[in-house]
């Protein structure tokens, strides 16, 4: 119980120390794709360090709801990435909250940092609440089905017995989850912003989903919600590892598999990183109309993924 | 010996305005004898009750607890009517449409009418029945001309005409229910009464019944203003001053269906079919049908509020048509309870409308408006008169209305669709005119003096008081007369 | 059979009393209030308090619900009625709950309603202490009834209250056609109810005592009658709670009322109709086949879907929770679809999963919604005003409605650790478990029904964030009148309990399910077991098995705390507090003003766009040289030209038919008697 | 009475006779244009009930049918008769219009329901007590008939008199079928009629100062529009 516990904890602060360098890692790969020179992998670091040394500045009228947000949103991540098997498989807080409940977390810290946006009352602040709003309530179904296909295989919602079902019981292959994959890629491009569906490096606000709702923010607050969007990235990238390919993660109480596990992690995220990029390289932003129909093709995978498992697992 | 007080008083009543009507306190005088109507009858009732049925003068009269409950209710709404016709007409006569000889003749007919209709429901004669119901008619049609203009003539007029060609062939029907009766009964006084036709019904030819019961269907089914025989009743309804109104929706309809149904009675005794399924009850329960849905459609056309409750009142005489139609102690429980209803709640609203349109000047529906805001307690009188009408609990036309649909769910399912429908649309027709009569901004003035609404709420808080709590001795009474109807 | 008070009032309770004759009391003490109001008109004072007083009222009705969800069911016979069929009541644990629900609620809005009416003009406050009474009443009464006539009187009552309580303000005509349209779409339910309870009928028919629902209970039914009634019943009760397509009155009345009657309807008049399905076909009829439960769940997800899209470009605050009303009740309705699935499948551990799930979504949307109508409601009080283009910025003016409005929201918008989560989640579970259900079919089509609800509770989120973000937050749209002022005590307490109710029914649902374990004992002869083991059980919700699912909310929402201290202090000892106030940015755009926010319709725009099918949308655009342009796009449902209008329309072919006949020819009317009479005597001696 | 049931005896046969002159006059009126001619016609068919009516109360000793024999004459035969006589001279309006239906068609209606009335009736008449039975039959016709006049007849007067015909039919029935009705039904009938032809006196008056015709199309206002 106590190591559990202990894994627990080093667990959630290696996520939220690790976040920062998997942006980082995407930055720099993706820099090398376009042929730029590419900031060190620490640069995020860097970013955060010289907006907690700065003043914030604040709107006249920011209701406390503003300023509460940041802390909110980051708080919701901490517990997200605390619930998501990456080393071991024990998790003493994950039966606080399974998948939907996961899939809840993001959710309240979406709507909070939506509603931070519309605080101030500016333009742009509404436009992009409105946006991701949009966004999420097309991608929030799409990321439930790819989760059902999952836990219909391993009959729980429980992230640790789907890995333990998944990765820890005789190898079978999964049609199904071949689709949930794919859904589940696209899905998480819409909620992390980043291309097809938003770019995060954009300037042009007109085509901002994102960063028009932080445009408002400054200093610690902004640096605790860039924080939130790494660790949030870093969260749904071990969702995919826990739910595609889990082999590494070391099972209950296997205290000897640690190293090999954290092994396993570094090397799927630095693929993943760089797959990701890759794929942000190769492809174009799509308009904010044609969102609904992308996401809309994840949600039909998912489902096609669910009735697959019908078809042909049961 | 009550009983001779109950017919004495109101003829003596009709003679006495015939001679002094004109004078100022005819109002009163008329109030007063409808008040002696009233106790004559309460004493008759009482006695009913504790001695059960009596002949009186060797048998030409005969009360039971099915017609007493009648002559109770017709002289309690005569009674209020009455109340309510005093500062009613007075204001009439002070708008100039009356004379003081036409509130003469007002009074004196009003007073005739109440006696006709109390003969008709206490006489044990069927030709006597008949005798007094033509004079009701009589009595009434001069009544709906009062105003003389074109429309109250000309509704008069079919009044007259239909209404009498409708009583001819209940008299044929009569004869023919003679012409079978002598037979077993032999020619003269006995053969007509009603108590020995019941004694020897099941020998009565089914043949000649059969003939006999259409010709007193299509006959007194005329005045009860079953469609499509029911054309003279909107037009009488709207054309004649309200109190006449009043009490023809509340009562006549009532004694016509009354007639019918002793009829009915002997029909069922001939043919050996007591429970609905007989041809009587049938053809009862498809004109009571017939008319609920015609006159549902024909509510939703309608611009003048009085012709509007005539039509709600063909639709209601249909329901409880067809209640009796189906017979069964449930259904000829919730009949009677329901023509109870009706009469005390369609007189109430007749009386708040007929405020409401002296305040507006019109019967026009259009042109009344916001009542609630100028004159409160006629507004809350119509608005709470018809949502009891419509059937909306807690009043006591719903406890009727529940027993009698669900009763024909049970056993005639194939007509509820019908019931559905008629009712949702009466429903939506009257009440979408009413709700802006009542609700709303208005430019009405307001009556010149108190209106005399106490008689709207005394049939409300009666109506009301029935859907929630039947006295024991009421109900005891219903459950009789029910049994009397064959239940 | 307990004993019978004489003539129905209980002077002194007998120490045998049982909760029925509580609740009876509870009823009667409200009948009083409505019945005294009327004579307080020269008592200002009096008639101020007596809200409160129907609080008070409230909470002894909600602690005798609890008693009747605890204790074992108990009946009275009341001395009036019809002759035959007394007024029956019976309080088991299926009333218990709900009675448990009406008074939680009613407590809450009452309060609140204690300081909205306060400044209401004498006369109309006296009608409206008149009808409020009598609508907790005729709310009480129907959850009481134990007879086909206590209940419809009850239902009606209910009805007609409510109806003159929305018409309060009948000057306006919307509100009167508003009224008009609820009080006849209730009433056609009524009649289908009526019929249904004909079907239903049982023991002796012919007898009175065949209306009593004990009758019913026990008698036998042909399975073709039974599906009669039950459709019947689903109409009826459908009418009443907004399912579509009969729905159309409901986004129409609920705004029309005063806010604290809009809170009752949409939190617990809607929930009467739930207790009506549930006791007719779970209690009163013997046999469920499964097509009803398939049935029910279309409807129930048709429902929740169009509700909450209509909510999500409404414009008008209180119109867009009367549509988010509609959609919680599809998701209940789907809830109760799934438990006659598993019903009628034998499943019936699921069977009370699912029920739990729609039990414990009624009981949390009483209080959600009750609160955002209370929020919405003190809003219209201090600008007057109910569209949302023209508001904005409340959360400045008045922080404590904001604040506790913002729980609502969040409680609604279905997100943890608040109590529609809690709904949701056991909701979502039961689809998850459907593999087990003997049809394959079902088995497939399911599981993405519950991609259904997901997509019903993302868009609700949606919504949540448009009416709290443009009604509360950023810059006033128009310019305030006068100067705003917060709600009053009164208000604030009661929105206070009806927020606590949904913070704590999210924190602590293992004692919520435990205390609705009777009701699902009653009607499926099962309970949720929580298999928490142990120790854990009082704080983690394991429905089936802790291996299959689990959440613990209280965990939750301590890890989310302690991170949140834990950074910030984090951030102030390692860094600084510094902030210093300047103008909004906007990227520098210089002529930044309120009016350019997103509008109540921009924010919908998109919805707008992606389901434009479904609706009918006006537009204004306004003129290229108006200074103040404001663009209006009004987005109503096309059910209304597509099935409402053409049934107006035959009727009045119909009528104009039929008005044919009374045309003013005497002769003709002649020969109808003449033609009726002929065809009688060939009729008869054919 | 059962001797008389082998043969008909004459006054009966008289009866019968008086029975098809009753139906004649039916069919003649239906035919009759003019007003005057109608009321004549009307007081004919008065005359042959009251005497046939006169001839049942000798032949069968039924006396309370002399009293009624005795009310048809005075009230049908000269009251009423004359009361219409002046009633067309003072408001001269001794012209029908063409009726609703056309004559030969109405004609061909009437043989109709006479055979329609006719086997209506001989299945009841079978079994009556009375020796006069056939003629049920036919005052179940001219009720029919008459019924139909009023139908066809599109001024006030004629409409009356239809109706009053249709009263003669079923007065006739009384007697000849039945041999009576009750004496006080009797004169309970017979006031109602004469009470009704006053009311109508009235109205006529009224309808012809208000409309000054005494054509029903002036009354064909109140209808659904």
């Amino acid at each position: 119980m106590t190591t559990g516990i202990l894994l627990q904890i080093t667990q959630t602060l290696l996520a939220i120390l690790l976040a920062p360098l998997l942006m980082g890692w995407v930055n720099q790969c993706r820099a090398w794709l376009q042929g730029r020179a590419a900031p060190p992998i620490t640069q995020p670091y860097r970013v955060l360090r010289k907006l907690f040394h700065k003043d914030a500045v604040i709107a006249h009228d920011a209701s406390p709801l503003f300023r509460f947000a940041p802390y909110m949103i980051f708080a919701c991540m901490a517990l997200a990435a605390g619930i998501v098997p990456t080393l071991a498989n024990d998790l003493p807080f994950s039966p606080a909250a399974d998948v939907i409940a996961l899939v809840g977390i993001f959710a309240l810290a979406r709507v909070f940092l939506a509603l931070a946006a519309m605080d101030i009352g500016t333009s742009f602040g509404s436009l992009g609440a409105r946006r991701e709003m949009l966004v999420s309530f097309l991608a929030e179904p799409a990321l439930l089905m790819v989760f059902f296909t999952a836990s219909l295989i391993s009959r729980s919602t429980e992230l640790p017995v789907i890995v333990e079902a998944l990765a820890h019981k005789e190898f079978v292959i999964y049609p199904s989850l071949a689709f949930a994959a794919v859904a589940f890629w696209m899905v998480s491009t819409a909620e992390n912003a980043r291309i097809p569906i938003d770019n995060p490096t954009t300037h042009l606000e007109l085509t901002m989903i994102h960063e028009a709702m932080i445009l408002e923010y400054s200093a610690r607050h902004l640096a605790l919600i860039e924080w939130a969007v790494a660790l949030k990235l870093f969260t749904y990238s071990a969702l995919g590892i826990a739910l595609f390919v889990p082999w590494g993660i070391a099972p209950a109480g296997d205290l000897a598999a640690l190293p090999l596990a954290l092994l396993a992690l570094v090397a799927k995220m630095a693929v993943g990183g760089a797959g990701l990029s890759l794929l942000e390289a190769v492809s174009a932003k799509v308009r904010l109309f044609r969102a609904p129909e992308f996401l809309g093709t994840a949600f039909l995978l998912a489902v096609l993924g669910m009735l697959t498992h019908f078809l042909l697992e049961v | 010996m009550e009983l001779y007080w109950v017919l004495g008083i109101p003829l003596a009543g009709g003679l006495f305005l015939a001679l002094w009507g004109s004078r100022e306190h005819a109002p009163e005088i008329n109030a007063l004898f409808s008040l002696l109507t009233l106790i004559a009858a309460g004493l008759l009732t009482a006695r009913i009750v504790e001695e059960g049925p009596i002949m009186v003068a060797d048998g030409w009269f005969f009360i039971d607890s099915f017609n007493v409950f009648l002559v109770a209710l017709t002289a309690f709404v005569a009674f209020t009517t009455a109340l309510f016709s005093r500062p009613y007409m007075r204001i009439e006569r002070e708008h100039g449409r009356l004379t003081a000889t036409r509130l003469r003749l007002y009074h004196s007919s009003y007073q005739i009418f109440i006696a006709a209709m109390l003969l008709a429901l206490t006489t044990n004669n069927m030709g006597i029945l008949w005798v007094s119901m033509e004079g009701a008619t009589l009595a009434t049609v001069l009544l709906v001309s009062l105003y003389r203009t074109p429309a109250s003539l000309e509704a008069a007029w079919k009044y007259f005409i239909l209404c009498g060609v409708g009583i001819a062939q209940a008299l044929f029907g009569t004869i023919l229910l003679y012409f079978a009766a002598e037979k077993i009964l032999g020619s003269g006084g006995t053969a007509l009464l009603w108590t020995h036709l019941n004694g020897v019904k099941e020998q009565l030819e089914p043949t000649v019944l059969q003939l006999a019961f259409v010709f007193l269907l299509v006959g007194y089914g005329t005045k009860v203003g079953l469609a499509p025989l029911h054309n003279w009743l909107p037009d009488a309804h709207a054309e004649g001053p309200t109190p006449i109104s009043a009490v023809l929706s509340g009562l006549l309809l009532n004694v016509a269906l009354y007639a019918v149904m002793r009829s009915k009675v002997l029909v069922d005794g001939a043919l050996g079919t007591g429970d609905g399924n007989g041809m009587a009850g049938n053809l009862m329960m498809g004109f009571g049908l017939l008319s609920v849905v015609v006159a549902a459609f024909l509510i939703k056309r309608q611009t003048d509020v009085k012709r509007m409750f005539a039509y709600s009142s063909i639709e209601h005489m249909g329901l409880v048509t067809f209640a009796f139609g189906m017979g069964g102690a449930v259904a000829s429980f919730a009949g009677l309870l329901h023509m109870t209803m009706h009469s005390l709640t369609k007189s109430a609203i007749f009386f708040a409308v007929g405020h409401a349109t002296q305040s507006a000047g019109t019967q026009a529906m259009d042109g009344i408006r916001g009542l609630i805001r100028t004159n409160p307690t006629i507004g809350w009188g119509l608005m709470l008169g018809t949502i009891a009408i419509l059937g909306v609990p807690p009043f006591g036309v719903f406890a009727s209305e529940f027993l009698i649909i669900t009763t024909a769910m049970h056993q005639h399912p194939w007509a509820t669709p019908f019931l559905l429908i008629a009712l949702g649309v009466a429903f939506a027709s009257i009440f979408g005119k009413v709700q802006p009569m009542v609700f709303g901004e208005t430019t009405l003035p307001r009556l010149p003096y108190q209106p005399a609404l106490m008689p709207v709420f005394i049939h409300l808080g009666l109506v009301l008081m029935l859907g929630l709590f039947v006295p024991p001795y009421l109900a005891d009474w219903y459950r009789q007369a029910a049994a009397l109807l064959g239940g | 059979m307990a004993i019978v008070f004489p003539s129905g009032f209980p002077t002194v309770f007998p120490p045998d009393s049982t909760p029925v004759e509580f609740a009876w009391a509870g009823v009667l003490f409200w009948l009083a209030l409505a019945a005294a109001a009327p004579f307080l008109r020269r008592a200002r004072g009096l008639l101020a308090l007596a809200p409160a007083l129907c609080a008070l009222g409230a909470l002894a009705m909600a602690a005798i619900g609890l008693a009747g969800l605890l204790a074992p069911a108990s009946a009275i016979v009341l001395p009036f009625g019809l002759p035959d069929l007394p007024f029956h009541l019976r309080l088991d644990a299926l009333s218990g709950l709900f009675l448990l629900l009406l008074g939680a609620a009613g407590f809450g809005v009452s309060l609140y309603a204690t300081g909205y009416f306060r400044h209401m003009e004498t006369g109309a406050l006296a009608m409206v202490m008149l009808w409020y009474p009598l609508f907790l009443a005729g709310m009480a009464m129907v959850i009481l009834a134990d007879d086909a006539y206590a209940f419809m009187v009850a239902w009606e009552v209910m009805a007609l209250a409510s109806y003159f309580l929305v018409t309060t303000d009948h000057a306006i005509p919307d509100i009167r056609r508003a009224g008009f349209l609820y009080l006849l779409i209730a009433h056609i339910g009524a009649v289908a109810l009526l019929l249904a309870f004909g079907v239903l009928q049982g023991g002796a028919v012919g007898e009175m005592e065949a209306y009593t629902f004990a009758a019913m209970r026990d008698a036998e039914q042909a399975p073709f009658w039974a599906s009669v009634a039950f459709l019947l019943a689903l109409f009826g009760f459908g009418a009443k709670a907004g399912l579509v397509p009969m729905h159309v009155w409901l986004p129409e009345a609920h705004p029309a009322a005063p806010s604290p009657v809009s809170a009752l309807m949409s939190g617990v008049m809607l929930k009467t109709a739930i207790y009506g399905l549930l006791r007719v076909s779970f209690d009163l009829l013997n046999v469920q086949p499964g097509w009803w439960g398939t049935l029910a769940l279309a409807l129930g997800l048709v429902t929740a879907l169009y509700g909450v899209i209509f909510a999500a470009v409404q414009s008008d605050m209180k119109r867009l929770l009367a549509w988010s009303s509609i959609e919680n009740i599809g998701i209940i309705v789907a809830g109760f679809g799934l438990t006659l699935i598993f019903h009628a499948d034998g499943k019936g551990a699921l069977a009370a999963l699912t029920l739990t799930a729609l039990l414990y979504h009624a009981l949390n949307h009483a209080f959600f919604k009750g609160l955002l109508f209370a929020g919405a409601g003190a809003v219209l009080h201090a600008t007057g005003e109910r569209r949302m283009g023209f508001l904005g910025g409340m959360i400045r003016f008045m922080p404590w409605t904001a604040w506790l409005t913002l729980i609502g929201a969040l409680a609604i918008a279905g997100l943890p650790p608040l109590n529609g989560f809690v709904s949701e989640w056991l909701l979502l579970q039961a689809f998850l478990l459907t593999p087990g259900l003997s049809q394959p079919y079902l088995n497939m089509v399911i599981p993405v029904a519950a991609a259904a609800v997901a997509l019903a509770a993302a868009l609700a989120a949606y919504v949540m964030v448009k009416f709290f973000g443009v009604v509360f937050l950023g810059q006033p749209r128009a310019p305030i009148p006068g100067q705003l002022h917060e709600a009053g005590w009164p208000e604030r307490l009661g929105m206070l309990w009806l927020a606590a109710g949904c913070v704590l029914l999210g924190l602590f649902p293992p004692q919520v399910i435990a205390l609705l374990a009777p009701v699902t004992r009653l009607l499926t002869n099962q309970t949720l077991v929580n298999d928490a083991g142990g120790a854990a059980g009082w704080l983690l919700l394991a429905p089936v098995s802790s291996e299959r699912a689990s959440y613990a909310p209280l965990i939750f929402l301590l890890v989310v705390l302690v991170v949140l201290l834990l950074v910030f202090v984090w951030v102030r000892r390692v860094h600084h507090g510094r902030a210093r106030r300047a103008d909004p940015w906007d990227c520098g755009f210089p002529e930044q003003d309120a009016r350019m926010q997103d509008s109540a319709e921009g924010f919908g725009q998109p919805i707008r766009q992606i389901f434009d099918g479904f609706m009918r949308v006006e537009r204004e655009t306004p003129d290229p040289f108006d200074p103040h342009p404001q663009y209006r796009g009004d987005s109503r449902d096309k059910l209304w030209l597509l099935l409402y209008q053409p049934i107006a329309d035959l009727a009045a072919r119909l009528s104009a038919l039929v008005g044919r006949l009374q045309h003013g020819r005497i002769q003709w009317y002649l020969i109808y008697s003449f033609v009726t009479l002929i065809f009688l005597l060939v009729f008869v001696t054919r | 009475m059962t001797e008389m049931d082998t043969a008909l005896t004459y006054p009966l046969q008289v009866v019968n006779l008086l029975a098809a002159l009753l139906l004649l006059i039916s069919f003649a009126m239906l035919s009759q244009r003019r007003v005057v001619g109608l009321i004549t016609l009307f007081a004919w068919q008065g005359a042959a009930l009251a005497l046939s009516t006169a001839i049942v109360a000798w032949s069968t000793g039924q006396h309370h049918l002399y009293y009624s024999a005795a009310l048809t004459l005075a009230l049908k035969v000269i009251a009423m008769p004359w009361f219409f006589y002046r009633l067309v001279r003072r408001l001269d309006v001794d012209r029908d219009v063409e009726p609703m239906i056309n004559i030969p068609t109405t004609m061909l209606i009437g043989i109709a329901l006479v055979i329609f009335a006719f086997n209506l009736a001989t299945p009841i008449s079978q079994m009556a007590g009375t020796v006069t039975r056939a003629t049920l039959g036919i005052a179940m016709a001219s009720v029919l008939l008459a019924f139909l006049m009023m139908i066809t007849r599109a001024k006030a007067i004629p409409q009356v008199i239809g109706f009053l015909a249709m009263e003669n039919g079923l007065f006739f029935a009384a007697t000849s079928a039945t041999y009576g009705m009750p004496l006080v039904v009797e004169l309970g009938v017979a006031l109602d009629v004469m009470v009704a032809v006053f009311v109508l006196g009235i109205f006529f008056f009224q309808i012809r100062e208000t409309f000054d015709s005494l054509d029903l199309k002036h009354m064909e206002k109140l209808k659904e529009k």
